[in-house]
């Protein structure tokens, strides 16, 4: 964007009166940034607790985790994206569309109450959906890096597309009768938890291994802070965007299946409405829009509070009419706090 | 069966044996429609003494629809009353709650799979017949008719332009239907409406939702002239459907010529009779029931048949419709 | 200075201005008296910018006062008081990039040019631009976009702006930086003619001949203090280095190593016909161990571009690059990398730098992948090479952690030399690799150079800076994009600077 | 990859050795940025015609007009933040809540079926509306510059907060018995076409004239080309940009009024969705989302052309399952068209 080189000589936060904290101090600070919503997560918790004996349960606790699951792939890949300076409106299409043109190239044409093509095996449901994910993020990278659109006007024309395809594929139906294969991540469970639960963590986990340790995952925060830059440096800055965008396209798809096996079709709305909430999610968790900032710790933590809000209003009756404007209140009052943990001026 | 399920109440799970809590899920907060269910629902626990936890909202979504029935059932719901908006996602939650043995009650909607105690319903396919009914006599068999759907992703919509469609192709061959998407939003259909007219006369207009598309729709007639009564060859036949006191309002003016009464006190009525009865443990055969209506076997449970009547000038006045009731 | 009874056109006193825990400005006083050219030097981070600020009310110190022509200075609020008291050239471009030439000209007084009411007229502002743009022979469409100009252009469209308002005091912060040779010596003339008008300057520069050139009077901050205000006249260039750096030592005389380069020593980096695509054509020119050689030319020349497409950040029309024999794939910075070439951009706000990442990030980030395995980095071993160059090179910072954006202009460009040193690279491309460094740091960025010529590495040294180009054993210039001359060591400033521009006849070519 | 330096578009690249254009081309094409929709809308209107011969004829072309008038005053309102650098996605929750807002103060709290305070006088409604526009400008505003929130997650936090607001004041009804005021602009004709049709025009000729003639509309120009900049030549760009957030809000409250007269209603989903075709009509209009660039009239040929593309496809007749994909191609087609014609790299 044009005004971030321009700003590059006081890229630091103009807030006058702000320097360079001594040694030691500055690294505790960016941590901070990280971790700046445990302590909401823990007063949550606890107002949940004081809610309602029901709330402090394995049983509520691990269902809130399950429910984040689908979220949370899509806040990773939206937060490797941002953190690499970029955006990517139409993951929360992909969320939907990914498996229904999978499930539409593998169910036949007859017998079903959805029409499919069935010119592919049944096996290859799963494999089909996170390829045609790819493949999303194939195209907006490609326009992202070549032709180059703001990823932002693009990918929003890219959700409506793929909410079009999708809803003129399904004619707009929830799809029930999807292969076996696709609903397996999402329904089944391992070691008496959901597997949704053990899959995600897995990939958060390899994710912040990636970018705290490893070149490549490092490189993302080079390209976020100055594409420029990161070029001079050797860092094949088109070739990682690409990567990233088919990464967190992928990611989207599989968050598709895994809501697939979790509410047990392939729902026409399915990720309507969630780029919100992953734009929210991340962004108190302390990525930064701008480019550069961030951790997908934070970002998961985002996640989390996010979801606890919402648990925490229904468990304390927020009466209905009102309970998408205390949502509403709720994250912009997270905003400024994380505004303020974060010390960074946005402009 | 679901592996994973929240356990905090499965070992209090068991028979409903006469009481226990209600836990009742209003699918979305708004459109008028849901908000008068809501005052029934509300009126309705208070003069039957249901035992009801306080409600949730699941605002259109199903994720969190599975959300609010787990923390229903994590607050002691013995039974549920839900109005899945997505018939087919709602199967797992259904199947949890079927696996901790609480009945559910699914109003408006019939889920396409997993075990339901009674689906509270108006038959939306005999909406869009009454309509084609009324606008293909009406019509004798001639003219154009524009259809304002709603949302290609809602079932009963689509229940709706079937039906409508069908019987229009078959009873009425003459007569030339378009039927527009509109995503449940006034500004869409009133936009194509004014297309459709700039394309030629239009005779008569079925709309799927008055609480949506009412207004728009008075508003375009009235700027360009052809709200005129129905002596005049340019009147234009309106069925609106929903039975909101608006659209009543309405027909007594002049204005539209119908509506089918979607009947939201009935719904609210029978979902917490249907609600208290599940506790009771009472079971219920298919057939005729006492208060005007059917009910049918589904696959996966039994579905009462509201009856939906169809309001013209003439019964516009009867105080058993609940939209001469509102506000009284 | 025996001026007590002249009213000074802008003085300052008692300025102090924190930014947190640092002071940038610590009870500074400053005098500039009516048609004085007022000279402001020191070193990078030594608070002069900050006084612009402050003389221009874009930022209000915590202590001290402002006076022009003896009047207090108006509220920070009242920006059109202060603009009609002193003009400014910023050191930070203040140009619009996406406005036309003539809108930046006029900025926010578009509608005083011509007789309207209230209202732009186009035509005069394009008119009026277009004749201001004439009288500084800057040959651009005034409705072109600003961004679209080059550096130098941008730069002189600064200073016009600037002169333009009919000030009695301008400051202009650092504003040849971007200028070569020629435009330099079109705005010595210019100030000279405004002074002798009567118009007052502070001039703020690193190039301390210019201040002997043009400045009578000069004041000296070190460490955000006043340290001495003298006539220019009197002051021997030692003693101002002295009072700028703190230290008695004095500054080594560049490119006295001299040790030529031995006969036998390996060619490690070798270009051939190289052209670009519309830059440069036909370039030729190797370099071998040990030895460092110059690439001069104005701006314009090529020279950039030349240096660019040897490290692959452009791609060439035709010809070669061969590092240490083995020919690179054209227009790949990676492959340029692997095959052992060190770079230090231009621009190193937009190039260098990753501004939120710490020193130690930004320094190995052209080497993650000699930090561990299997792409792993290392964090003990980030540090150790980061801590490394960091004393090498002599970093002032207060740890491998800080960000890079909390360093001094000197200390920045010194990470720049760091990261390109990082992979201990056999051929090293620097790019004006002094840009905006004081005198102090620029030796020590120098003296690297040379010392890492010494370890057996060549080094590629792309410039208009005359300082820069000492320490190299030969310089090709470069004219329009063609090789003009070849000077071996031992050129007078005078012969170089004829060079640059153009004046070198072809005969004298000087080759071996 | 590496042609990046030498790409002609990004202004700050800047590579010493290239000469400035020829004069006179340049501002040709500066220009031709503005005017690059007239021959889409000319290509639409022919095809129109082909379709079908209802199409080009006065009735429709006002309809098709009078149907932009809403949306025309929120891109107008979103071009100028734009192009002071900002954004604002919350305008779409305004169009809705100010309505809502006013009619509930004004309206008495029984006789109706929506019960209002009835605190304020009838013949306020209008006035009050505008104000409540104003008042979520104002905030919107503050927490830009003051606080420093990057404006497009806080307006996706507003957004979702105000139409919260909007569903728990009308419980999700749309409010029918609205003052008659309210509803007489959007209603009512003047000299034989629509009024919303002379108002919106008189007041994209005021924006015009504003932002191409004088001092303070320019400003926006300087704002979002470079802030620093702009503040250095004396221009309070906090002040402005405040003024350019409350202006923008304001006028989505007065879309708002002109679809409850054009309507007949408050609509509970007014406003809902439309975001996305704000944004969309003004890039394709020409204005870019880097800021400092663009035009108002680019921006009001952007709306032209949407609604006459919705226009056409209706005229199609593209089966209804298809026509959002349809819709969503077509935009993503127009990006690319104009990121062409404009010429400007977009990161
Ligand atoms: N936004 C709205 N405002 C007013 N009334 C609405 C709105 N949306 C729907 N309705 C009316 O409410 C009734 C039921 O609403 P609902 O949203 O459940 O539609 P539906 O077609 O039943 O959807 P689904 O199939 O998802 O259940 C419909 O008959 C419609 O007339
Ligand atoms: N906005 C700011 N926030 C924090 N620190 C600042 C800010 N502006 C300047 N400083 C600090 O104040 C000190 C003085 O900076 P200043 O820019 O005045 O130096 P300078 O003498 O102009 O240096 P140079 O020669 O590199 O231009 C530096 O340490 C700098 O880091
Ligand atoms: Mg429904
Ligand atoms: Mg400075």
């Amino acid at each position: 964007m044009t005004d971030r080189v321009v700003e590059q000589d006081s890229p630091q936060v103009v807030v006058p009166g702000r320097v360079a904290p001594p040694r030691g101090r500055r690294v505790w600070v960016a941590r901070l940034r990280d971790f700046s919503l445990i302590p909401v997560i823990g007063l949550l918790l606890l107002v949940g607790f004081i809610v309602s004996p029901n709330f402090l349960t394995a049983g509520n606790l691990t269902d809130v985790l399950q429910q984040c699951t689908e979220l949370s792939l899509l806040v990773l890949g939206e937060a490797m994206i941002l953190i690499a300076g970029r955006m990517d409106l139409s993951l929360e299409s992909t969320v939907g569309v990914a498996p229904v043109l999978a499930a539409w190239l593998v169910i036949p044409a007859h017998g079903g109450r959805f029409a499919g093509l069935g010119v592919l095996p049944t096996w290859s449901t799963v494999p089909l959906c996170l390829l045609i994910g790819a493949l999303i993020g194939l195209i907006n990278g490609l326009v992202a890096t070549k032709i180059r659109i703001n990823a932002f006007i693009w990918t929003l024309g890219m959700l409506i597309a793929l909410r079009g395809l999708q809803l003129g594929i399904s004619g707009g139906a929830s799809i029930f009768e999807v292969p076996a294969s696709l609903r397996y991540l999402g329904h089944t469970a391992w070691f008496g938890q959901p597997a949704s639960l053990w899959v995600c963590g897995l990939i958060f986990l390899v994710g912040i291994v990636t970018l705290g340790w490893f070149r490549h995952g490092r490189s993302l925060y080079a390209i976020g802070g100055n594409a420029e830059a990161a070029r001079t440096a050797g860092i094949r800055t088109d070739r990682v965007l690409l990567i990233v965008f088919m990464l967190a396209s992928t990611l989207a798809a599989l968050g598709g299946i895994l809501y697939v096996g979790h509410y047990g079709s392939i729902s026409a709305t399915q990720g309507q409405g969630w780029i919100f909430q992953v734009f929210a999610a991340a962004v108190i968790g302390g990525v930064s829009l701008n480019g550069g900032r961030g951790s997908l710790f934070g970002a998961l933590t985002g996640v989390v509070a996010l979801q606890l809000i919402i648990n925490v209003l229904t468990f304390a009756h927020v009466p209905p009419a009102w309970d998408q404007m205390v949502d509403g209140v709720i994250i912009l009052m997270a905003l400024v706090v994380s505004r303020f943990t974060s010390g960074e001026a946005q402009d | 069966n679901r592996g994973s399920s929240s356990g905090s109440s499965a070992a209090s799970g068991g028979t409903g044996g006469g009481g226990g809590k209600v836990g009742i899920d209003q699918p979305r907060s708004d459109s008028d429609f849901w908000n008068s269910y809501s005052k029934y629902i509300e009126s309705g626990i208070s003069s039957t003494g249901i035992d009801a936890l306080p409600r949730t909202n699941s605002q259109n979504q199903i994720t969190q629809l599975a959300a609010n029935v787990k923390s229903l059932v994590a607050q002691g719901a013995k039974a549920i009353i839900m109005a899945p908006q997505d018939t087919a996602a709602v199967a797992t939650t259904l199947d949890e709650l079927a696996g901790k043995n609480i009945p559910a009650i699914s109003v408006d909607t019939r889920p396409d799979n997993g075990k339901v105690y009674m689906v509270v319903r108006a038959d939306n396919k005999a909406y869009g017949q009454k309509a084609c009914k009324f606008l293909g006599d009406k019509l004798q068999n001639k003219g154009t008719i524009v259809e304002f759907e709603g949302d290609l992703a809602s079932i009963n919509g689509r229940d709706r332009s079937e039906a409508f469609g069908d019987c229009m192709k078959q009873n009425y061959p003459g007569i030339k239907v378009l039927a527009e998407e509109t995503q449940w939003k006034g500004d869409v259909a009133s936009a194509k409406l004014q297309n459709d007219l700039n394309q030629g006369p239009v005779n008569g207009i079925y709309m799927q939702a008055g609480g949506v598309f009412l207004a728009p729709t008075i508003a375009l007639l009235q700027q360009k002239n052809l709200l005129v009564p129905p002596t005049d060859p340019k009147h234009i036949f309106i069925v609106s459907n929903d039975g909101i006191p608006q659209e009543f309002a309405a027909i007594k003016a002049g204005q539209i010529d119908a509506t089918v009464s979607q009947p939201a006190d009935l719904y609210a009525k029978y979902a917490l009779f249907y609600a208290k009865a599940a506790l009771a443990g009472q079971k219920f055969n298919p057939g005729p029931t006492d208060h005007q209506s059917n009910i049918i076997t589904i696959p996966n449970g039994l579905e009462d048949q509201l009856p939906a009547p169809l309001v013209t000038k003439d019964n516009v006045d009867d105080s058993s419709l609940w939209g001469n009731q509102v506000g009284k | 200075m025996s001026a007590d009874d002249i009213t000074p056109v802008a003085s300052a006193t008692g300025v102090t201005k924190r930014f947190g825990a640092t002071v940038a400005l610590d009870d500074v006083g400053l005098t500039v008296l009516p048609a004085e050219s007022h000279a402001l030097v020191g070193r990078n981070g030594a608070g002069k910018s900050t006084l612009v600020s402050v003389l221009t009310g874009l930022i209000r110190p915590d202590a001290g006062t402002v006076r022009f022509a003896g009047e207090p200075a108006p509220p920070v609020t009242d920006r059109a008081a202060w603009r009609s008291r002193v003009a400014c050239v910023y050191q930070k471009s203040t140009i619009i990039p996406t406005l036309s030439v003539a809108e930046n000209l006029y900025l926010n007084r578009q509608d005083t040019v011509g007789d309207t009411r209230g209202r732009i007229s186009w035509k005069a502002v394009h008119e009026n631009a277009a004749r201001l743009l004439g009288n500084w022979s800057i040959d651009v469409d005034p409705k072109v976009e600003a961004g679209r100009l080059t550096v130098e252009q941008r730069q002189t469209l600064e200073i016009a702006r600037a002169l333009s308002f009919g000030a009695r005091f301008v400051i202009l912060d650092e504003p040849t930086a971007q200028l070569d040779g020629a435009g330099i010596a079109r705005l010595f003339e210019r100030l000279r003619a405004l002074q002798a008008g009567g118009v007052a300057f502070l001039f703020i520069s690193h190039h301390l001949q210019e201040i002997y050139e043009i400045c009578q009077t000069v004041t000296v901050y070190r460490d955000a203090k006043h340290v001495l205000t003298a006539p220019v006249a009197g002051l021997r260039r030692e003693a101002l280095i002295e009072a700028m750096t703190g230290d008695a030592t004095g500054l080594r005389e560049l490119g006295e190593h001299a040790g030529a380069v031995p006969a036998g020593a390996a060619e490690l980096l070798r270009v051939e016909h190289l052209t670009g695509t519309s830059e440069f054509a036909d370039v030729s020119l190797t370099v071998r161990a040990g030895e460092i050689v110059g690439v001069a030319g104005a701006v314009g020349a090529g020279a950039v571009a030349l240096g660019e497409t040897v490290v692959g950040l452009r791609k060439p029309l035709s010809g070669t690059v061969c590092v240490a024999g083995r020919p690179v794939r054209p227009g790949s910075v990676p492959a340029a990398l692997s095959a052992g070439v060190g770079f230090l951009p231009e621009d190193r706000h937009r190039q260098g730098l990753v501004p939120l990442r710490s020193i130690a990030e930004n320094l190995t980030l052209t080497v993650t992948d000699r930090l561990g395995r299997f792409g792993f980095v290392s964090q003990p071993a980030r540090y150790r090479t980061a801590t490394a160059l960091m004393e090498r090179l002599d970093v002032k910072a207060s740890g491998p952690d800080q960000p890079v954006s909390a360093l001094s202009g000197g200390n920045q460009q010194k990470v720049m030399m760091g990261r390109a040193l990082a992979s201990e690279p056999r051929v090293l491309v620097l790019i004006r690799p002094t840009a905006g460094v004081d005198v102090k740091s620029k030796e020590s960025l120098l003296g690297t150079v040379e010392a890492a010529a010494a370890e057996g590495r060549a080094a590629l040294i792309v410039s208009d800076e005359l300082d820069d180009l000492r320490v190299a054993d030969r310089v090709i210039v470069m004219f329009k994009g063609r090789v003009v001359a070849q000077l071996p060591r031992g050129w007078s400033d005078r012969e170089m600077v004829a060079a640059i521009e153009g004046l070198h006849s072809e005969g004298t070519d000087s080759g071996e």
